[in-house]
């Protein structure tokens, strides 16, 4: 009953082509920007913010780019945390070097910078293909962070070789070092989030997102239908590059504080590759709940042990959220292979059948 | 396999068919889901008796693979599922089985678009269908030369890497792949699609023969209903999921509308492909 | 700079021949080591077209198995057969718990499966045995210790002996496993499962049957692996990160050949080893992290396959 | 009639006229193709020419589709030349191709599976879609715009094809004919000046075929579209072709009118096996 | 947290992941004299010590989640364990005020009060163990000028813990007259380290100094056996433990690593953690690990928090204090030997004492041996080159303050006279 296209005509090939065609679907993300826009900051703990939805929001970002080479154009990577990396440390630079320009400004720069490391290391992804291609990135990403490490020009030689996000005002308050309130550096990170998924979303349902998904599906009746392969390809690594690319500067800046370069190591990059698939390739929603459930699951289980009265050492906590993490991951995979995105589409479709079962 | 399975061995609901018939395959009434939500088969019942020819007609989307892979248990991995119903060959239940367990009691699938192993070569391809078979190498060979007898192309493309052999190369591949298990029950999921007329003869040829020689029974699902309906002893009519219509062979080839719809002659003569209208006329059972 | 990159590396390898002997030496020993752990991914990924991220957990898993045993009083020997045991149930429990549910699904998703297994198999290590390194038990196993000095080249090479165990070792192992892949009904079921799981369905091979056949010899492959690198270092954690290495061995050689392992091991290992020696040092060495990736993405475009890997067929 | 269904402003407006009708379109030129040992084509030559429906058949695993493959510059042949509205090349890629007109359907359906059937139609308008990146970012006005003009036509593709019940549906999921159908409606999106069509009708029953082949008609009849058939149901070449090459074993053994080949002793004993 | 008289330490440990080799021995003396204060006197002044583990395994992301989790209830410090956990924690100490006890590691530059009010890391900061060596090593050649033309190997953590005294150690060359020669491992190649030293065996360095840690070590260790480098001369920051050598075999008789407290159990504090904690079952050390360089190490850094935890009550007069009344109480640090006595450590540790101005201490280090079986001491305390080191960290934090503009001003008052 409440979901339900039924009366709902377009009259115009313009409204059918909306992102959010059904109207429950407007009103829902219209909610979904209420709270994470006005009720979050304004109810959410220091905690919940700064530790939970800033890292979510970073990782969902670079999980939303990872999917737009990977889950829409089909080329897997395994360098995103090295791109992100780039990323941080342009920004790094850029902020160093003239500090009088605004941060957002250089945060969005700095995903250029990827973009143009990301083309680079996706050149030969014209000639290797599935999981050789991985070879391509993971040579990017041993390449970059070994870069990070040996070339002190990039974190202007500090002793301790990592970068310092030194402090940066909007509007006269400071967003990022130690004095920048949570609230306002989720509404920032939030803000760059939100403005990048919309893109996203634009390029996604329109030619070139099409382009992406024809050549992941099929690249030789891409390529017999007049898609050059090897542009979209590169395009896909500029833009995805760049999101990886953001998402990396706003995770030192807005999340850290500081990065060593171990911080853009390969496990990150396996992660966020892991929220992509388990969340739906191929979907943006999916980028968000495959962030939540692989960084938010543990925290969870951790706090929960606590509650649950059970005094276990920390240790044991750990090892047994790393079981039942690795569990959930599978049940999830065999209930819904195609990620939590297609279980979220099926509960739609049920919802619209309902309460007949199909 | 041997005629020792008598009338005792079939399942009783099967007592208001001719008597003594001996079955090798029942099909009551099953329902088939995909994806938790997507409805395929409404209900849908048939049989094939031992040593019999039967064929599975009907339009596209009817349902047609969607059958025999239920039977064959290849839904599964597909993420599609029986709800209802139940299956039985040689009179055992088999709709908890694996694929590999029927194919060891002897019903094996072709499937419906080839599905060659593109990585092994033609012959590798032919003898992996000799897998679940224990009596011994020299036997397979000669199932393999046998094989090879039907199909020369085969011969000659036998150290070619499946993937690289063209779309009817494949599908012989394919069938000879299942005839080397030696199986009494053979689904054939559109044996004839891709294949050049002469060898769709052919094809239909050696089913026939297999059929007379060595009792193995068919269940073909078929597009090409002409040669279908001349090879067959029953038919079944699929359409959305349900069976509209079933009958002898003969009797199918009698009726006014298979002959309209999938024979393609009205009033004795047979029209050409150039004279269609778009005008649709409504088939019959679907009043 | 010219000569340092072009001549000054040749200058010196030819000034000490036995540091080069000694170097190519390591580098063959190192091959060697990461081909055990890539043989591991060859025998899942060929056999059932998984990329199985699990095998670097299950090198340390098995290796901490033994030692754990050994350490709660059970003979080397027994230990031994035991986690021989421990991985048959291993295998088997993944057939049934992963790769059953997941038939027919692409292979990204059972990548990822094999991805919470490796969560899940941390954690359960560690539970079960703990998270401190072990050494291992390579006296009580009755391997070689020592080292063989040979005065050669106006120097001295030095070869371990646990390494010419290793080496031994590996090469039986592709051996038997290339045979049996190419010439036993098994193996050529093992490759048509991997080309397509329904395909191979459809025709009866049983893929529980064969998975557990695969999961099984891979555990014993990540043993071998796990008892090699353990004498290596210690048994512990850290070790999964090493499997890592193993990604440009298997690319380099093919996902699904086992000679390609060996010899992409070799090629990366002496290629990493030559390479950090003799050219690290010019910018700052640390370079083995990555020049490896680079050296199997230089055949790679030769290549794309790999240097034994199947031809990717590409037809319409 | 039907040209009226489909005879919108948007569809085929680009029509080239650099050649006249029943001059040759394309032209094959002593063509000769190997994979290893295996010569999939030898030395063959033929023709299409402009408005006519050409059928090439033959026997399983004669070279039907690597000609194609050849045509549309997916495959290079070790020899030989084409040449298409009169410019010769050795050699050319795929998307080239795709660009001078050349657009086509596959034997083993190659649709791009995760897309719903309109994504895959617009996907074949890809080259006549201008707007560059920048104002995809902004899908709002003139991306967006250029987005309907484009719906339009394939609306009307959708429509003519009659698959409009399927609009949305993931292309992976539709039964075997509807595919090939949606297969042919991404085809003609392009706006080909010369459609390869691999073997459309393989697995149709009767009943769609027909469709089929009125679908084909008129293409070739109401927008002039040179169309190269690959088909087995010697009924339809038969009935639809106006000239028929015949290949065996990478040869060619027969060509022309569709009655001279079918009485050819060639063509029945490499082919037909008995006489139609 | 938990009533009025309590107080919460947060220890941040790592008993998972490929650095647990060194984090559980460490946890777990950190704990055990935590509990052993619980059970004998009943926590520190009247209020219990409410520890809880937070488990980053020696990973940034999860230590800033801990660091998340704990700092909104009130902890009265945080021990990170990691010199990538400390750094980002340095700017947000002062304004979460949280004190900072990064125990012989983290920033050298940090030992600077003024400059860093919230940061404590005694008794030594890496620099001044990278002199205690070069001391050592000027020892054993008979001068500092001897040090002239020698060659000397530097194999580390290629991340900011390893890479920290490098600057140190290049200003050392150039004033000494030495050549450095660096052999970086990366963390990923921490179990795989054949390339390192066969560099070794072609420079064939006189002395080989070594920062390592978790896995690094022991192979490091194995591997310098396995080309028979001569072990008297591979000297070690204070990280390396029994394990690390033990597993190397005979081959690593003879390899050398700084220290500043004792080992085994021969000290009353011991006695009293095997009373109270170990016997009670309390404990999760293994058999016979009690005692070992980590686990006392661990200790260490316990004692100093209730150090610190102590002289704040006594500051404030508080029970349950403040990580603010600990900053104070960490700067009145005073180990005189009298102290050490008191707290059953006498002859385990030097005295120390910290100031408003020096969070250091810049205390001195021996150097003790493996002897197959056990580490021991030899030679006598070496102070740290304060001289070379000093100017060297002074600039490091004016650099730091430059670095990062707005940088606050010590404004914490100073009860130390
Ligand atoms: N994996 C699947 N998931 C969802 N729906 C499916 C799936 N496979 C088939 N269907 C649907 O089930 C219906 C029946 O399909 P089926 O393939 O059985 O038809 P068919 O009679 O074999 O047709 P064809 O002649 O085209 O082969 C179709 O509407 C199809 O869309
Ligand atoms: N890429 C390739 N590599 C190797 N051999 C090939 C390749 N492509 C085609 N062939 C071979 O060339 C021959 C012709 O193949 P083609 O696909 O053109 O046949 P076809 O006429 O289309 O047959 P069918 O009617 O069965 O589809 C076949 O024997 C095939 O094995
Ligand atoms: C904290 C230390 C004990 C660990 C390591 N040596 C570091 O500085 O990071
Ligand atoms: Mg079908
Ligand atoms: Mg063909």
């Amino acid at each position: 009953m409440l979901y339900r296209e039924t009366g709902q005509f377009k009259t115009s090939y313009k409204a059918d082509m909306a992102v959010f065609p059904i109207r429950q679907d407007r009103i829902g993300l219209a909610v979904i920007l209420l709270l994470a826009f006005v009720a979050t900051p304004l109810f959410g703990s220091a905690f919940l913010l700064s530790a939970v939805m800033i890292p979510l929001l970073v990782f969902a970002l670079a999980a939303l780019g990872l999917n737009l080479l990977t889950g829409y154009t089909g080329q897997l990577s395994l360098g995103t945390a090295g791109f992100m990396g780039v990323g941080a440390y342009a920004c790094y630079k850029l902020t160093t070097f003239f500090p009088e320009v605004n941060l957002i400004v250089w945060i969005l720069a700095s995903g250029f910078f990827s973009a143009a490391v990301g083309v680079l290391f996706g050149l030969p992804s014209l000639r290797i293909k599935g999981f050789y291609l991985a070879v391509a990135t993971l040579a990017a990403q041993f390449f970059l962070q070994w870069c990070f490490i040996r070339i002190p020009w990039l974190y202007n030689n500090n002793v301790s070789g990592a970068i310092e996000a030194p402090v940066r005002t909007l509007f006269g308050m400071p967003i990022t070092g130690p004095h920048a309130t949570p609230e306002l550096r989720y509404l920032v990170v939030l803000s760059i989030v939100a403005l990048l998924t919309w893109i996203a979303s634009n390029l996604v349902h329109g030619r070139v997102g099409r382009s992406w998904m024809a050549v992941r599906d099929m690249d030789i009746a891409a390529e017999l239908m007049g898609i050059r392969l090897l542009p979209t390809k590169l395009l896909a690594f500029a833009v995805s590059s760049f999101y990886c690319g953001v998402a990396g500067a706003l995770m030192v800046f807005l999340w850290y504080g500081s990065a060593e370069p171990e911080v853009f190591s390969i496990s990150q990059s396996f992660l966020i590759l892991f929220m992509v698939i388990i969340g739906g390739l191929g979907s943006l929603i999916g980028s968000f709940f495959g962030a939540a459930l692989i960084y938010g699951l543990p925290i969870v289980l951790k706090s929960l042990f606590p509650m649950l009265g059970l005094s276990v050492g920390a240790a044991t906590i750990e090892h047994i959220t790393f079981m039942v993490v690795g569990a959930m991951i599978i049940g999830f995979l065999i209930v819904e292979p195609h990620g939590l995105a297609s279980i979220w589409r099926t509960i739609k479709q049920k919802l619209r059948v309902w309460p007949f079962p199909y | 396999m041997a005629m020792d399975s008598s009338a005792a061995m079939t399942p009783p609901g099967d007592v208001n068919r001719e008597a003594g018939r001996d079955v090798i395959l029942a099909v009551n009434n099953i329902e088939v889901i995909y994806d938790h939500v997507i409805l395929v088969l409404k209900g849908v019942s048939l049989e094939v008796p031992r040593g019999g020819v039967v064929a599975l007609l009907g339009g596209n989307g009817a349902g047609k693979t969607t059958t025999l892979k239920a039977i064959s248990n290849l839904l599964r991995a597909e993420r599609g599922e029986v709800t209802r119903g139940s299956i039985m060959f040689q009179g055992e239940r088999v709709d908890r089985m694996s694929p590999n367990e029927l194919v060891r009691r002897g019903c094996i699938q072709v499937m419906e678009g080839r599905h060659c192993f593109g990585h092994l070569t033609i012959e590798e391809n032919l003898l992996t269908g000799a897998f679940t078979r224990r009596d011994g190498a020299a036997a397979i060979r000669q199932d393999l030369e046998k094989v090879y007898g039907y199909f020369p192309r085969l011969r000659e493309r036998r150290k070619s890497m499946a993937g690289y052999t063209s779309g009817g190369e494949q599908q012989m591949c394919a069938i000879g792949r299942a005839l080397m298990s030696r199986p009494t029950l053979v689904l054939l999921d559109e044996p004839s699609m891709g294949l050049a007329p002469q060898i769709v003869g052919e094809i239909f040829e050696i089913v026939k023969e297999l059929n007379a020689s060595e009792g193995v029974s068919f269940l073909l699902a078929e597009q090409n209903t002409n040669m279908a309906l001349k090879y067959a002893t029953y038919g079944y009519i699929l359409e959305t999921g349900r069976v509209v219509m079933d009958g002898d062979a003969e009797m199918l080839r009698a009726n006014a509308d298979v002959k309209e719809f999938y024979l393609g002659v009205s009033e004795g003569d047979r029209k050409s492909f150039r004279a269609v209208k778009s005008y649709r006329r409504r088939k019959r059972w679907l009043t | 700079m010219l000569y340092n990159i072009f001549i000054d590396p040749f200058v010196q390898m030819a000034g000490a021949p036995d540091l080069l002997v000694q170097a190519l030496w390591d580098g063959l020993v190192s091959g060697v080591l990461y081909a055990l752990i890539a043989l591991g991914f060859v025998l899942i990924f060929k056999a059932s077209g998984v990329f199985n991220f699990a095998q670097g957990i299950m090198v340390v898993f098995a290796a901490l198995t033994l030692v754990g045993l050994y350490e709660k009083g059970v003979p080397a020997y027994v230990a031994l057969a035991l986690t021989l045991v421990v991985m048959f149930l291993l295998a088997v429990a993944v057939e049934r718990v992963v790769l059953r549910p997941l038939v027919n699904q692409p292979d990204i998703i059972l990548f990822m499966a094999t991805f919470g297994l490796t969560y899940f198999l941390i954690g359960f290590g560690e539970l079960v045995f703990g998270g401190n390194p072990k050494a291992m038990i390579t006296a009580q196993l009755g391997l070689p210790r020592g080292v063989i000095d040979v005065e050669m080249l106006g120097g001295r090479v030095s070869f371990q002996k646990i390494d010419i165990a290793a080496a031994v070792i590996a090469s039986i192992m592709v051996a038997a496993l290339a045979v049996f892949f190419q010439k036993t009904r098994i193996g050529r079921a093992l490759r048509a499962v991997a080309d397509s799981h329904k395909a191979a369905l459809s025709v009866g091979i049983s893929l529980n049957q064969i998975w557990v056949i695969v999961w099984f010899a891979a555990g014993v492959v990540a043993l071998a692996a796990g008892i090699m690198w353990g004498a290596r270092s210690e048994v512990s954690f850290a070790l999964e990160i090493v499997a890592l290495k193993a990604l440009p061995v298997l690319v380099l050689g093919g996902f699904t050949s086992v000679p390609g392992a060996i010899v992409g091991g070799l090629i990366i290992g002496v290629g990493e080893k030559l390479g950090e020696f003799y050219w690290g040092p010019l910018v700052g060495g640390g370079i083995e992290t990555w020049l490896a990736y680079f050296i199997a993405l230089a055949f790679l475009l030769f290549r794309p396959q790999g240097l034994f890997g199947e031809k990717i067929i590409e037809r319409i | 009639m039907s040209n009226q269904i489909i005879g919108g402003p948007g569809l085929f407006s680009r029509r080239d006229d650099s050649v006249a009708k029943g001059e040759p379109l394309l032209t094959v030129e002593n063509v000769s193709l190997r994979f290893g040992g295996v010569r999939a084509i030898s030395d063959v030559s033929f023709d299409i020419r402009k408005g006519e429906v050409r059928a090439i058949i033959g026997p399983n695993g004669a070279g039907k589709t690597s000609m194609l493959n050849v045509i549309n510059g997916f495959y290079h042949p070790q020899e030989g030349r084409i040449s298409f509205r009169g410019q010769t090349r050795r050699r050319m890629r795929p998307s080239h191709a795709a660009a001078q007109g050349i657009s086509r359907t596959f034997q083993n359906v190659a649709l791009f599976k995760g897309m719903s059937t309109l994504d895959n139609i617009m996907a074949g308008r890809t080259l006549h879609m201008k707007r560059g990146f920048f104002w995809q970012l902004w899908r709002h006005g003139p991306a967006l715009d250029e987005e309907i003009r484009h719906r339009r036509v394939v609306e009307e593709i959708i429509d003519f094809l009659e698959i409009e019940a399927v609009r949305k549906t993931p292309v992976g999921k539709l039964p075997y004919g509807l595919q090939k159908r949606v297969e042919l409606g991404r085809a003609l999106a392009m706006e080909p000046d010369l459609l390869l069509l691999d073997e459309p009708m393989a697995g149709m029953n009767l009943e769609e075929k027909e469709d089929m082949c009125r679908f084909i008609l008129d293409v070739n009849n109401a927008f002039g579209v040179t169309i190269a058939l690959i088909e087995h149901d010697m009924g339809v070449v038969m009935d639809l072709s106006d000239r028929v090459v015949v290949l065996e074993y990478g040869r060619k053994i027969a060509d022309g009118a569709p009655d001279e080949v079918k009485a050819s002793q060639a063509v029945i004993d490499a082919y037909l096996g008995v006489a139609h | 947290q938990d009533g009025k008289d309590a107080n919460f330490v947060p220890l941040f440990t790592y008993r998972t992941g490929p650095f647990s080799g060194s984090g559980i021995p460490i946890a777990n003396g950190m704990r055990d004299y935590l509990e052993m204060l619980n059970q004998r006197d009943g926590g520190i002044g009247g209020a219990k010590i409410v520890i809880e583990e937070c488990e980053t395994g020696y990973d940034t992301k999860k230590g800033l989640e801990c660091y998340e989790a704990v700092k909104g209830r009130n902890p009265v410090m945080v021990n990170p364990w990691s010199t990538g956990i400390t750094l980002p924690l340095i700017p947000r100490a002062a304004v979460d005020r949280i004190p900072v006890l990064s125990m012989a590691y983290g920033l050298s530059a940090s030992a600077d009060g003024q400059t860093f009010p919230w940061i404590f890391n005694p008794p030594n900061t890496y620099w001044d163990g990278l002199s205690v060596i070069i001391k050592h090593i000027a020892d054993e050649l008979g001068g500092l000028d001897k040090l002239k033309g020698k060659k000397i190997g530097y194999i580390y953590l290629d991340a900011g813990f390893g890479k920290e005294p490098i600057p140190m150690f290049e200003q050392f060359a150039k004033d000494l007259g030495f050549e450095l020669k660096l052999y970086p491992v990366a963390a990923t190649d921490m179990q795989n380290q054949s390339s390192q030293w066969l560099g070794v065996r072609r420079d064939k360095p006189d002395y080989m100094v070594m920062y390592g840690w978790g896995a690094l070590n022991p192979t490091a260790i194995k591997e310098a056996a396995r080309i028979n480098y001569p072990m008297d001369r591979f000297v070690s920051i204070w990280w390396p433990s029994e394990d690390d050598a033990r597993s190397a075999g005979p081959g690593a008789k003879g390899f050398r690593e700084l220290n500043w407290h004792g080992v085994g159990t021969d000290f009353p504090v011991l006695k009293d953690i095997q009373k109270h904690v170990i016997d009670k079952g309390l404990s999760k050390v293994a058999k016979g690990k009690e005692g070992e360089v980590l686990y006392n190490r661990g200790v260490y850094n316990s004692m100093l928090i209730a150090e610190g935890i102590r002289n704040a009550q006594k500051l404030t007069g508080k029970k349950a204090v403040t990580g603010e009344d600990v900053r104070r109480g960490l700067e009145a640090i005073n180990l005189t030997p009298e102290r050490l006595k008191e707290l059953g450590m006498e002859g385990f540790t030097d005295p120390l004492k910290l100031s408003c101005a020096d969070h250091n201490g810049h205390g001195a280090a021996f150097v003790q041996e493996w002897d197959g079986q056990k580490y021991v001491k030899i030679g006598g305390p070496i102070k740290p080159m304060e001289d070379k080191v000093g100017p060297v960290a002074a600039a490091a934090a004016k650099d730091y303050v430059e670095k990062n503009a707005g940088w606050p001003k010590r404004t914490e008052a100073c009860d130390s006279k």
